[in-house]
């Protein structure tokens, strides 16, 4: 008997539920976040939220889960396709959801050009550390000497600090939060949804792959979650960890924070003084 | 202060995972046996909800439900 | 010539049952074609594992008809229909299968893995459960050899002896 | 119509712009930049939107997401950059928008000779991409053609929900010649058909008849997808039923139309030629001089290159001995006319490329004398 | 040899290993990883360099830079991957650089369904890159010649200097069975040919014959450039003889050794049959199945694909009445049938791709009793 | 009659001299520092160097000019092609030489994930601030507002600092030089070549198309040389710079210097693991 | 029909010849038809650029011999010297072609351009002896607006009108 | 010191960029008329050269050399 609902469940498309996702996969937590600061927003209808995603498990939030249109498009091509939407009908909030395989590798170039541009999209970067969809490779978020089918003898490369790498661009908005920082991270939603609301805005979830990361270390995701509560910290607070504690914690925090104007702003500028 | 809380879960939704109950910070939910209709155990409340909403916060199937009893 | 087939839903190791099944003939001195029709990964969605095995060299693995197949959720069932009347024994999962196949075979094998702690493990069950049937010399022994090679040896032993026993209870 | 002095790369851009188009992302190559420079000019003029991609992978997603956003939407390119969005253009086909992609030829392979015309790129246009995929290839012969077929092309693009790959060579692009520009009036637009409520917006009973297709925006809470969908857009990656059907209906939209897209221009008298010719593209203007005055020999200027109209083709070819298929390439559309033809027909191809040379009538002429 | 229980991609890299290969760049995509996977496992035990690219433009050139330091590479992918390799393939066709590209096809267009069988990327492997550009596809049948023939893949691309294409579906990559390894001595291997001081690098007398191929750091100055050169390398841009000569030597390259190239199988005799079927890939196990016992039938199984016999085919089919050409995709060797056959014969395609189903050998029975 | 030589000739393919560069193009700065610093380093032959290019008129440098082993890949793609010479034969040094497009746009995924991986390549980025070989369009570098033939209203979009970028990942090496700062140019080569002989070494050369650029500002080459000698300076400077200033100078130097292990040391220490 | 060629080198402004002339014959309203075959962009290599005009649409651009070719460097003269022999009226420029070409005449453009100061012009000079040949009722005063139009006004004015007038002195 | 420099101008390879000439900081280099070979004028010494050298280092074309007169 089901007497109360969810609130997420008025943002996703019942008929295909439950999801696909892996039991426990952290995905699920991150959708929660995000319709809870809609919810906070009092914006209870997506229909004038695009949201585009590429490959991948966390691709698959918007397509089908999410109630709104949705793009879902090729293997980290969301930022450009995203791009055409946006730039082709400036009304339309676009929102990009994606893993770090698909944003960060094959999708990277893109990543950087939306961010030098200050492309008025929203990028959400689900960070499960691997490629969880085709079982599990090593991702260039993978920490070094991690062992994945790719990386049988441990995974010889740095991994790369997406975030981070963003906050050096020209983006409007830059954080990156751990899924268990739920509140930090539904704040942070409502942030660039709701009062930053033009520019590159790039929001990093750290959230290891249940099956491919969590399950490796014979943990439970429940384990996890609660030791990322731990493992998770405020990057002024990461900063000034000796560096052998550094690699046991998760920076996390607000890199980048401007309201300055976006593509489109400057788009609209050049062409203003054309008509006149 | 004095508030009781029901947590309602929906076993169709539920996988079982088992977060809920391992993040609840008073232990009140365990797993029960395997729901036939989907091959996977549900959480349910065996002792005192404190309504802090974690289970519902990190429940990635939206399958529980943490509700003020009026 | 062997043809045996898994049928279930992502995450319930269907494609191991088959993998299993097909190591152990293949250790045993057989030719071996093992082959699966899974779906995004672990995560759910129908899974079609089935192994054939011969004394000649495989000539086409793509068969319409199997000599066991074994079901262990409604959600194969759905799907592959078809296919699973054409075979010749038919053993279905009591619980976890709604729909009923003339002429099958309804097995508890889920429940008495629950009950045995080893529900995890349903696969293994349903490997057992096919050895039960087709009595291989020394199947056994290969099997284990092979399990031990892997994690959760003690359930998956657990598993395989109750597939064993648990379906001949219930093989009429 | 407005009388002007164009290269065929210009044409094209005025007549995309005459045509509706709103949106270009492009990557900057030689020879078609043109075709990026003028949109660049003349887009915000027309209130439409252009932006320069950071590479070509970019631009064709771009415009994907342009499209769906609801503007008519094309990118131009050559060779290596038409490699590049092969990927992009299938899942166009697969999601059935609306675009038109323009090919300007240089000699390949590879980087190959950028600024020398080429006609080498045509089998891609068809097989480029992984899986089976079918869409429209058309190819004009002239700066003027390159006007008028490009409106054509959003056309076809248009109506039948899919893209429409134009492809043209450098002789074309950046040649110029006095092209009339027609005045809004004179031109008929297709638009996309736009959604009802009921309609589902991936599938249709008749295949010929493409689904209809929403802004986004508008309420529909559309689903695009580039993996197997049902008619509703719900991915569905395991059933085989929702897949055959899905591009036995995507194959079918294509070739179930052919009489609507396959264009194609006939000299002389199938009936009485003994000889015929078969080309595409600039080549056809030194197959037609080569042929003024010769009564005994057909040409066939294939305008569409994909759908190609084989059962057309073989009939019009039925009665001649020899064919001559002229190609600035080591020869592709000569497979097509081996297709339609029995064993005992001679089939010779002229095939020249590289340097920015011409095949020159003399040279077919002489290959029309075998 | 050694009996071991394998998947395709497994023995995909077993024999890869057996052949020399000693470099190989990845990007994981279903259903290819696993060659991937076993490579990581393999190569750094063998001696060789793995690495995990950032993407699939990535891998296929880490591996041309390779195959130019002198060690035989390889990368594998599926659909979406192989788009996005094209161009880089036409480089390695354009710098006859050796290497295998192997391609394991699931249903398409674009994402598709990843985990089901298709054949639908025979056409991208020939046509799939802009330009003129020709090289060798080999597609196996099972695990075991899987293992047999990417061996052959390699020695092919080592002696004709160019990339080969591997082309595989789902079934073979992801079906398990029993395969017998090879032991060194067992196995004959072809190594490119290395430099003297006075050949050029990027031309020949005779086009049949791959000019030799130094190591870089040899001391040859080497100029590799996927522009138009000149046999000594030296870009030229200009000049039509540069182009024409390049561009027909390396078709001929390819065509020229067809005799050495050209693989296939045939059951039946061609004298007597009425009817014949046409195949490549794991279809064939099926197709072989249905032809027993019936011996009207002639079974024509290509094992190169690219450059393909047309002569032979055209000989073998002369007598038949009926051919059926059975493909995981809507059609595509059938254009290959077609081109040899007159226009009298029947030609049938069974065509069925999607849910991870076979072409089963009932279905080709019925194909043939029409 | 010419009685003495160019220490330059000595390292270039002199039969295809002079080059196809346009007159005053400062590609040909570049390499007469480039050489220099072979020089002074007492290397006379580059048999061991193999040069890689993409596609631009900077990309033709090693290809025919410079006298080693080159590959003159497609546009993009140097890095890739570089990172599979150097790692199938780890003897060579492998230079990679390209435009700002060729390395920062279309290929700007590889250099990103090169740079992360500490890849052992020395790259050489020459920034001419367009599209030189397709004839001037804008490139991710050209300033904001300037009019190229994609920019005709001007370039809406904010440029890259591409050196600064890489060197906020894991590279080695990473320095800016204007092409006038000849002898800090040259110091700079033979850090990378003499001393820092591992990881990722990126240098950005400051050179302005003299075609595309330069002759559109009405300048010659040689007074945009005098000028830049005055507008590049030091980045600790620049930075002290008020903002309005800063615009107008482009700040130089060496944004990073380390000599960790590169990929390859840290791909065969744990395949060294393997061997025990 | 008129059928005009500049042949020369990437620098020169070869193309930009052809297209004065082009779009001079355009502005008196003939059909013109303009190709040009050049190398990588102002770097170097040959240059032809070539100009159909006709009362007729141009039926095919694509043609093998020129009324006029003017050929301003020896570098376009080694690639082209097969077309260009082919040609009615050849005009090679005295100093910068060194190959000679049995009937061709030789004209000093480039030392007068020099000597006139408008040595970067040459191309337009090149134009000028083009429309001293063929005389066109009001050309002059076509090319004087195209030019205006353009930079340098007052350099590329000059140059024509050299052109013009030295070729004439020449003009055997 | 007293030095005194010969500069070596290859008018072959010389493009008459005028870098030479502009960067001078002797101003003793001027462009001279075209050289019939190249199309292109080439610098000439017509000042005094003190061997700074930044004609060479800054030559696009290696077309210019300074060297000590002995
Ligand atoms: C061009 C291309 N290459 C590779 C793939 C295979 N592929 C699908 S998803 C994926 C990685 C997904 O990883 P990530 O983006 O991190 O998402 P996750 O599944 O981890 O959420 C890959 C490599 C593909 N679909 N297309
Ligand atoms: C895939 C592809 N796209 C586009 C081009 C065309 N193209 C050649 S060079 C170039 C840009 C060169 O700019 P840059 O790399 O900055 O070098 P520069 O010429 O400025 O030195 C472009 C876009 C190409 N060759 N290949
Ligand atoms: S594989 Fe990982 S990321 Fe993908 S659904 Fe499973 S747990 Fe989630
Ligand atoms: S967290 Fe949700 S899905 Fe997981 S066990 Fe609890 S109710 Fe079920
Ligand atoms: S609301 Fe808090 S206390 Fe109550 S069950 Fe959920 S987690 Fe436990
Ligand atoms: S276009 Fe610019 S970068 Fe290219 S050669 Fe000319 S001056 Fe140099
Ligand atoms: S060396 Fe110095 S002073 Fe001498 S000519 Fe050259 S620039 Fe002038
Ligand atoms: S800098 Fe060099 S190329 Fe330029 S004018 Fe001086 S010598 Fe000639
Ligand atoms: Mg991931
Ligand atoms: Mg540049």
């Amino acid at each position: 008997m089901i007497k109360h609902e969810h609130l997420s469940l008025k943002y996703m498309r019942r008929e295909v539920l439950p999801t696909a996702f892996c039991p426990g996969c952290y995905n699920g937590i991150v959708m929660n976040a995000l319709f809870q600061a809609f919810e906070e927003l009092g914006i209870y209808d997506l229909r004038k939220y695009v949201f585009v995603s590429g490959i991948g498990c966390s691709s698959w939030i918007p397509s089908p889960y999410i109630k709104a249109d949705s793009l879902h498009t090729l293997h980290g091509r969301a930022i450009p396709v995203a791009t055409g939407v946006k730039l082709a009908n400036p009304e339309l909030e676009v929102i990009v959801i994606g893993g770090d395989g698909d944003l960060a590798s094959i999708g990277g170039n893109h990543l950087l050009h939306a961010a030098r541009r200050n492309m008025d999209l929203v990028v959400i970067m689900i960070n499960n550390l691997v490629y969880g969809m085709t079982r599990g490779q090593a991702a260039p978020t993978t920490p070094k000497g991690m062992v994945t089918p790719t990386t049988p003898y441990g995974n010889p490369e740095e991994p790369m600090d997406v975030a981070r790498l963003i906050a050096n661009t020209n983006a409007n908005y830059v954080a990156r939060w751990c899924v268990s920082q739920y509140l930090f991270l539904k704040n942070s939603f409502k942030k660039v949804l709701g009062e930053i609301k033009r520019g590159f805005r790039f929001i990093e979830v750290y959230a290891p792959c249940t099956t491919f990361v969590i399950r490796r270390e014979n943990k439970t995701p429940g384990q996890k979650l609660k030791e990322l509560m731990n493992t998770c910290i405020g990057y002024e607070k990461w900063e000034k960890l000796p560096a052998e504690e550094r690699t046991k914690h998760i920076p996390t925090g607000v890199f980048r924070e401007e309201d300055k104007p976006g593509f489109l702003d400057n788009y609209k500028q050049l062409i203003a003084r054309l008509k006149r | 202060m004095g508030k009781t809380y029901v947590v309602d879960v929906n076993g169709l939704l539920c996988k079982g995972c088992g977060i809920c109950s391992e993040i609840c910070p008073r232990k009140a939910l365990v797993m029960d046996s395997v729901n036939p209709a989907t091959g996977y155990p549900n959480p349910k409340l065996v002792g005192e909800c404190i309504g802090c909403k974690l289970c519902m916060w990190f429940c990635p199937d939206q399958a529980i439900v943490v509700v003020e009893k009026r | 010539m062997f043809k045996i087939a898994y049928l279930g839903r992502g995450g319930q190791g269907i494609v191991f049952a088959a993998t299993l099944t097909a190591e152990a003939l293949y250790e045993k001195g057989y030719y071996v074609a093992q082959l699966q029709n899974y779906g995004a990964s672990v995560r759910g969605g129908s899974v079609l594992g089935y192994v054939v095995a011969d004394h000649e060299p495989i000539k086409n693995p793509f068969i319409e008809e199997f000599d066991i197949i074994v079901v262990l959720h409604e959600e194969g069932l759905k799907r592959w229909k078809r296919l699973v009347e054409k075979s010749k024994k038919i053993i279905l999962d009591k619980k976890l299968v709604k729909t009923n196949i003339p002429g099958a075979i309804k097995a508890p094998l889920s429940t008495i893995a629950e009950k045995e702690g080893v529900y995890q493990a349903l696969n293994i069950v349903a490997v057992g459960a096919v050895f039960s049937i087709l009595d291989i010399e020394g199947i056994d022994k290969v099997i284990d050899k092979l399990l031990q090679k892997r994690k959760n040896y003690e359930v998956n032993k657990k598993a395989y002896m109750i597939g064993k026993r648990s379906f001949q209870h219930h093989n009429h | 119509m407005k009388r002007m002095f164009l290269s065929g790369n210009e044409a094209v851009a005025y007549g995309a712009i005459d045509a509706g188009c709103r949106f270009y992302a492009g990557y900057p190559i030689t020879p078609s930049s043109e075709i990026m420079h003028m949109m660049a000019k003349l887009l915000p003029e027309a209130g439409g939107v252009f932006i320069q991609a950071e590479d070509e992978l970019a631009a064709i997603n771009m415009i994907i997401g342009a499209s769906w956003a609801g503007l008519k939407s094309m990118a131009a390119t050559s060779g290596p950059g038409f490699s590049l969005m092969q990927e992009g253009i299938g899942y166009a086909v697969m999601t059935e928008t609306p675009l038109v992609i323009v090919d300007v030829m240089r000699a390949g392979p590879a980087t190959g000779q950028a600024t020398k015309a080429a006609q080498g790129d045509l089998m891609q246009t068809r097989w480029g991409r992984h899986g089976d995929q079918y869409l429209v290839v058309l190819a004009p012969e002239s700066p003027q053609e390159a006007y008028d077929l490009i409106i054509e092309a959003f056309n076809i693009s248009e109506s039948l929900r899919t893209p429409v790959v134009f492809l043209m060579d450098e002789f074309i692009g950046h040649g110029r010649e006095v092209v009339f520009r027609k005045e809004p009036g004179e031109i008929k637009l297709v638009e996309r058909r736009r959604s009802s409520d009921h309609e589902p917006l991936f599938g249709s009973d008749d295949p010929r008849i493409p689904p209809p297709m929403p802004r986004l925006g508008e309420g529909y809470y559309v689903l695009v997808t580039g993996s197997t969908h049902n008619e509703y857009g719900y991915r569905d990656v395991h059933s085989f039923e929702t897949h055959y059907k899905l591009v036995r209906r995507l194959k079918e939209k294509i070739w179930g139309n052919i009489d609507k897209v396959f264009k194609y221009e006939v000299i002389g008298d199938p009936g009485r030629a003994e000889k015929a010719i078969v080309c595409f593209g600039s080549t056809c203007r030194s197959a037609k001089e080569a042929v003024m005055g010769l009564d005994n020999v057909l040409l066939i200027r294939l305008i569409t290159l994909w759908p190609l109209n084989y059962d057309l083709l073989r009939e019009l070819l039925s009665n001649v001995r020899l064919v001559v298929v002229p190609e600035l390439s080591l020869g592709q559309l000569i497979y097509d006319v081996q297709q339609v033809i029995d064993s005992g027909i001679k089939v010779v191809g002229v095939n020249k490329v590289g340097g920015g040379v011409p095949i020159y009538p003399s040279e077919i002429k002489k290959a029309l004398e075998v």
